[in-house]
């Protein structure tokens, strides 16, 4: 049987939560050869505000490319979790940024407490990288796409120069991940 | 959505799908005006048309941005402008200029919530009948509506086609969630692709009816520059271009543009059916709501339901007879669009009361969730079946 | 349509009857009253007058007037 | 004799405009100017908006657009950009260039884009029959204006400078071969350039001002000229009711094409 | 077309009594840019405004114009523009705008020849659908169309009652016909004519919502500078005035904007019918074509054929429903119009395919002779009948 | 402490701005400006076109109109011309005002009609994410100049003055006071008056140029900074890349809807 | 039974017919309380060219204010005569002036050329009123309209100050068609 | 939301945490080194320093410093 997966990245402006949506999308469409779309909602202003960000990965052709159903939820602010947090389904998986995000009234979802920015500034040294930190946690959480498809996909993606530091960012986040097992 | 090709697969958005198809259509000018959810294509084809040896042009406005178009093209280039509903209305005017002096122009719509400012950022497809009429007087005009990344590409590259053999300019009618989705896609190489090129005339300067009233109805369509000079104007004019007030003149020149489209109404109208064969109830729709109305047949069919989509990527001319011919086979319409039923009114107009037909409608600039349209699906089969 | 007026000078100014609207300009500059206005259309009246100055010719806003130089063809 | 036949669309003729309407004597004017220099016929293309002078365009054999009103400018760029051999000239009134298409006019300027541009200044809007314009002077009756107009008036070579052209001049149909002279040298000139012609509309504006018959109104413009060099020496209570006629500008700066052709020029390769 | 009042015989011409229409409905503010044939009405006003403390500004376009009286009816003042085809589609970005933020005015478009610069003095009846849809996104809209010079008063003065009770933009479609032509009129003087001012509010600053949800739909409107401070955008906004994204304030407002047109429309919808009560033919046409029709209609009559007319003077929202019962008890419908059926189209969609709907069209500049409408009725009641 | 609360919609706040975007600080002159000259809030009216500047109408307490991209000189003309009593303030932006709404800009300079102008001039188009504006400098990046803007960039205060204004000024944020001085000025001028704020966008246009946060382009502007007196003193050469502020024009002429006002006194009995 | 009246006056720009025109119906409509229309045709530029003033007049409402079936056509110029003497009613009235229009192929109908442009020059002294002196031809001969009426319809219709000119050009028409009995 | 620091000064600092931004345009106008930033907020460090010229509430683009001078009220 085919299968839809739907991933929602939450935060505020300026956290690349679009950049990353998108390295998850093309992780799994291009080097994972599956499906995938990648979409987010704006503000009335396209700057500020809580921002969210939508994958869909599936085997087949993905017609309806918002998420309806939500498999993995990650909000870096409360703010964008408190907006965004519905429409889960029974059973995802939540990942929330454990200092931002105090507030979550867990029933029936995994819910992940991840110190994502500090890890970003403490392990790799700039919070500008905590979305890629997050890719790292989410691959890591869900399996969804395969680790070398998401380091692909940010050696693509991401600006000239900062391969490394990026590519280090997302190991962080995957090493941070396997601790919990 | 992402039929395979040979090139390599990339996950680009709708609106970079069209710039894209635009450059391998030949495009090599454009002229436009920023504006939510269309900068995109600008922004692209900013960086890009110059190493094609194109033209970029940031214009003063969307009235500008089309004059620019409409004077290139007359140069014997590929044109195109792109904007969002405000912009879109602004450009009226001149889109009625050419339709009238028959310069073939492309003109992205993609569309956002209206009216007036609206919701920026959001979706609509509330332009619908704008395109048709948005223009001042009797017209004629095509209109198509892509409803993927992939699929924007291949009717970019159409209303290129479209307008170069019909001499007339092509509204693209895109929408946000379109034009902002990143899609995977396998771009087709170039010799894949299909580029048809103006008529251009032949014969001596002479001879040359910049206006003729040929067999085809299209008449060929002189470079400025290379040779042929002859005069355009928006005033009603003769074969030979020049204004006149002779009503058998005007009349010749008002049905030849009438005709050209309506006499090729077959070659231009393109839909696509899905699960059709044995469809109760029909679902029509075009744009992304075309989307979740496939999603919502899908899952309609589990539920036993015969359901099926016709799919209009050609809105205008519109395909009142394939909807008249599919309604002896259906028992209901249900259409599904992002705005108050526009086509909708239009289907109801082809049925003209044989069969019913349903409207799932949404304006608030949330898309249209698949299951809306399965629960109408449902109710209907309850009800009507 | 046309008034040639020819005369053995080198002159010769050919005014169109069909273009000329009658508006007296050509009259106006011309700086030797070679030109009249008869029946609302301009017409020569004197052109042994005539220097071939071509302020008429310049100034007609209906191309209906032409001075002809024939000494400098 | 100058044979102008050879540019023209005769059997178009005669002219659409009015007895003693001085369009047909920049026509005259422009025709020269372009034989003078030598242009091809298929190398110019005259683009026009809408208005008695914008009829221009249907008498002239070259590429010719008459298109909507106030945007001339748009269409002409298009044509240059896409096209930049062909010599682009606009053909355009006061209502056309500086009313409704006033900010395509600035924005031309602005960009110094290669066009020439013959600005048919008759102060009124003839074609529709006489409504006041921005170039009408204070205190000129017009059928919108039946007190007299009240607005300060453009001085649209003043607007063209400011907003960044690198040719003006103003000249009048009083002296077509001043008209022809400064029209050569705005085609010549590469980027924008603005001539302003002033011509008398004697059926929309003369007859309600009882300013007489065209060549009435053109004998006026004879009287109130005033060459630019004198002008710069007048007090402006000494310039009140004069046309100061002459060259105002005529500076080369960055031209919009040339400078999009190095771009283009940098990144083709790339592609 | 003369009937008869206090005040005195006048030959006037439809662009005159427009203008004095709208004097009497209390216009105390017109912008407007000329264009053939609309001109005269700002001539009019331009001299005859100043003796009535009103207000003329000639603006440097269209766009400028309905920016104008948008912005001078915010203030508590009567406003209105006049244009032609070309102008008309200029002002659809702004139109879309008043309809949005509910701001009373009446623009007035004398048709002309189109599409484009077209037939500039000759008459036409092509902007009937733009006048529908011009301006982006989804909406309602008033539109009537005079068919006399006296009626061209009466409804100038309706337009500006029904902008004033429902908030919104009326248009006026005249045609170049009546605009221009000179007839006899009894025009009413002051205490025979109804006028009715916008609801102003009268509660306090706090309480007052310029976009409240009203039983009627149609919220009080406060005159900036009287002390109710408030917001007018084109965004979406909540019942504040405010802009909002959220889904549930916007189709609020969306629904109250339909509504406030669609639950009135009997209020708003208004037509004459001649020598209907036998009809077997129906003739439905509006403006001058009207004027033919019902010359038809008496010649048909004289040859003993049963027809009648219908005459539109509300264009939109459409009488379908009236139509509907009509076409219960006569044969066929003739629509008549200068253009290529586009009320016609609509009749057809009323209609249903209960009886069929047959045309008579000109689209050449010469307005349509009572005698080719004769034909086509006899033709008809030779083979339908 | 100066108490904004009173002309401002507290509830609306915290404001749509970036971080460091330099349009607040323009919105505090204003008030103050507003609060010096002891307007009564029901006098002020306040019309905005489309853009991040424009957006400044929905969180001030007077009469106030976010209209559409362009045209808010329009409306404002139509309020003034209606209740000429309104103190009419447009706020808008620099592609608002001189790429879309060039037209509107110069016709009502031209009238010198009573409108207090504020236009914000951050060289880029914020509200749509950093295109290319008129007013953005050569060579300088943004979304849809990939290679670096091209074009002669406006001189829009040169531009007001050239069509017709009356008061026109220049200031910059980094300077609160002299900002809010200019706008009082301005307000007090019957007549079309324009103040060109300049102010920084970090988001759009500072981000793509590496002009760095909201406050270092603060700082930018401090170090740029000439007086128009001292600027008149200088050569062009010295003059590149500074910002020239100062009044550069402040006179009286004769003003459009008081103008009107006559021709209603004079007709009005005659009706 | 009720009457419709046709009248066609055409010529060239300048020669003020539209304001004939209006003057008759005024006449008709005014003073005569009769109904009447008046409507013009433009050239493409609404100046210059051949010109067309059509009044109708009737008893009754006018529906179709556009002349059809013309009963009196007068025509000041060769070219306007060309292009504007078709519709003519069977045995209606051609009116022109006889030197302007020298070929008038006249069958079937009651033709009067007169010499209406030299009249004005010299019994009147001004060209310009032709058209007035038109209108007492036309009144002479139709009778469609009372010469009271006309009179009142010049007086209040024409440029103050010109009254006296223009009611002398009516009565030179006036005189001119009754020597025709 | 609002932290209010109060000493025995006659200057009080306002500043509104919901509103801050966190541009830092307040301190660096600050001659006095009063105000630092801390966790993404602007905040008083220094408040003996203040010489109340109110250059930061002056530039403070989002409203949120308020400097109140009690010698002056
Ligand atoms: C959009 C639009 N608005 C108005 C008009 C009507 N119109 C045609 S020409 C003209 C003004 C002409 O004035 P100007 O440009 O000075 O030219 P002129 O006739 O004086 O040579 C106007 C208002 C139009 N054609 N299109
Ligand atoms: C007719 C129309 N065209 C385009 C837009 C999109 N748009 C909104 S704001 C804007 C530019 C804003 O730039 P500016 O005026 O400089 O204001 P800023 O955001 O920089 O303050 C544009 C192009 C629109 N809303 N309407
Ligand atoms: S050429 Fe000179 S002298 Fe001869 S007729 Fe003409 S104006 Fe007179
Ligand atoms: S100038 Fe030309 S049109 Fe005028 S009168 Fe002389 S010849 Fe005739
Ligand atoms: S109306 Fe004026 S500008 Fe137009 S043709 Fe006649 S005289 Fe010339
Ligand atoms: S995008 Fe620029 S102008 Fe707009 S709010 Fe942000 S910083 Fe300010
Ligand atoms: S008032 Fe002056 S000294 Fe005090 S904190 Fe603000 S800037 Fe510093
Ligand atoms: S200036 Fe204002 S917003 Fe910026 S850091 Fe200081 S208090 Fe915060
Ligand atoms: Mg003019
Ligand atoms: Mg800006």
């Amino acid at each position: 049987m085919s299968f839809r997966y739907e991933v929602r990245l939450s935060g505020e402006g300026g956290q690349g939560l679009v950049l990353a949506g998108k390295i998850l999308a093309e992780a799994a469409a291009i080097y994972d050869d599956l499906n995938a779309t990648q979409s987010q909602s704006y503000g009335p202003e396209a700057r500020g505000g809580a921002s969210r960000s939508e994958v869909i990965i599936s085997d087949e052709d993905i017609d309806y490319p918002k998420a309806v159903n939500i498999d993995l939820l990650l909000a870096l602010t409360q703010e964008s979790f408190n907006k965004y947090k519905d429409d889960m389904k029974p059973g995802g998986i939540i990942i929330v940024d454990d200092y931002a995000v105090r507030d979550v009234t867990e029933n029936g979802y995994k819910v992940y407490k991840m110190p994502i920015i500090q890890l970003a500034r403490e392990k790799v040294g700039r919070i500008l990288v905590a979305n890629i930190v997050a890719l790292g946690i989410i691959a890591g959480i869900s399996k969804i796409v395969s680790e070398e498809a998401l380091k692909n996909a940010i050696e693509a993606r991401v600006p000239k120069g900062t391969e490394e530091l990026n590519l280090k960012a997302f190991q962080v986040g995957l090493e941070a991940s396997r601790n919990l097992n | 959505m992402s039929e395979k090709s040979n090139g390599k697969a990339r996950v680009i958005t709708g609106n970079e799908a069209c710039a894209e198809g635009a450059l391998a259509a030949g495009m090599r000018f454009f002229a436009g005006y920023p504006i939510t959810p269309s900068s995109e294509i600008a922004e692209v084809l900013s960086a890009k048309l110059p190493k094609y040896g194109g033209v970029f042009l940031q214009m003063e406005d969307e009235l500008g941005s089309i004059g620019a178009i409409i004077g290139a093209s007359l140069t014997g280039t590929k044109t195109m402008t792109a904007t969002s509903g405000p912009g879109f209305s602004l450009m009226q005017e001149n889109l009625g200029y050419a339709v009238m002096t028959e310069v073939p122009c492309v003109i992205v719509n993609v569309m956002r919530g209206g009216p007036s400012t609206g919701l920026p950022t959001l979706p609509s497809q509330g332009d619908v009948m704008q395109a048709r009429w948005g223009t001042h007087g009797d017209h004629q005009i095509i209109a198509l509506a892509p409803f993927s990344v992939r699929e924007t590409f291949d009717l970019t590259v159409r209303a290129f086609n479209l307008a170069e053999k019909y001499r007339t300019p092509v509204i693209l009618l895109m929408d946000e969630i379109i034009g902002h989705v990143n899609e995977k896609v396998y771009l087709p190489s170039e010799d894949e692709i299909n580029v048809f090129d103006r008529i251009r005339p032949t014969g001596s300067l002479e001879e040359y009816l910049p206006y003729e009233h040929t067999k085809s109805r299209v008449p060929a369509m002189a470079d400025f520059g290379s040779g042929y000079r002859y005069h355009v104007t928006g005033l009603a004019h003769d074969e030979t271009g020049f204004p006149t007030n002779k009503a058998s003149e005007i009349n010749k020149l008002m049905d030849r543009l009438d005709q050209k489209i309506s006499m090729n109404r077959e070659d231009i109208i393109d839909f696509d059916e899905y699960m059709m064969e044995d469809a109760e109830i029909a679902i029509l729709s075009y744009g992304s709501t075309a989307r979740s109305s496939r999603h919502a047949v899908r899952l309609a069919r589990e539920n036993g339901i015969n359901v099926g989509l016709m799919r209009l990527r050609t809105i205008w001319p519109f395909a009142d007879e394939e909807i008249k011919k599919i309604s002896e086979k259906v028992k209901l319409w249900i259409v599904v669009e992002m705005n108050r039923g526009q086509i909708a009114h239009e289907v109801e107009w082809a049925v003209a009361g044989k069969i019913p037909v349903f409207k799932v409608n949404r304006i608030d600039g949330d898309p249209i969730n698949p299951l809306q349209i399965l629960e109408k699906i449902k109710e209907l089969a309850n009800v009507q079946l | 349509m046309t008034l040639t007026v020819k005369e053995k000078k080198d002159v010769e100014i050919e005014i169109s009857e069909a273009w000329c609207k009658g508006c007296v300009i050509c009259v106006d500059y011309c700086p030797h009253d070679v030109l009249i206005m008869e029946r609302g259309k301009a017409k020569v009246a004197n052109l042994a007058a005539c220097t071939a100055c071509m302020l008429c010719e310049l100034h007609c806003p209906d191309f209906a007037i032409v001075v002809r130089d024939k000494s400098k063809e | 004799m100058f044979n102008y036949d050879q540019y023209l669309r005769i059997t178009k003729f005669p002219l659409i405009w009015c007895p003693g309407c001085g369009d047909g004597i920049v026509l005259k004017s422009l025709v020269r100017a372009i034989d003078k220099l030598g242009l091809e016929k298929d190398s110019v293309c005259m683009v026009s908006g809408i208005g008695c002078a914008s009829r221009l365009t249907g008498y002239v054999d070259f590429n010719t657009l008459h298109t909507t009103h106030g945007r001339a400018m748009t269409f002409a760029t298009g044509v240059k950009m896409a096209k930049p051999d062909l010599h682009v000239i606009v053909i355009t009134g006061d209502g056309d260039a500086t009313a409704i298409g006033g900010n395509h006019y600035i924005h031309a300027a602005r960009r110094n884009i290669d066009l020439t541009v013959i600005l048919f200044n008759n102060h009124i809007y003839g074609m529709t029959g006489g409504q006041v314009s921005p170039t009408t002077p204070k205190g000129m009756l017009a059928s919108t204006a039946p007190y007299g107009s009240m607005d300060h008036t453009f001085n649209i070579s003043g607007l063209a400078q400011a907003a960044g052209a690198s040719f003006v001049a103003r000249a009048s149909v009083h002296n077509g071969v001043q008209l022809e002279n400064y029209i050569a040298k705005a085609i010549q000139n590469k980027g924008f350039s603005l001539v302003e012609a002033m011509s008398p509309c004697p059926t929309a504006y003369g007859r309600r001002n009882r300013l007489g018959a065209g060549v009435d109104m053109i004998e006026d413009l004879k009287r109130d000229a005033v060459p630019y060099s004198k002008a710069k020496k007048m007090t402006p209570e000494e310039l009140e009711g004069k046309v100061v006629t002459g060259i105002f500008i005529n500076e080369e700066h960055p031209e919009c094409r040339s400078e999009y052709q190095k771009i283009i020029d940098r990144f083709q390769k790339e592609k």
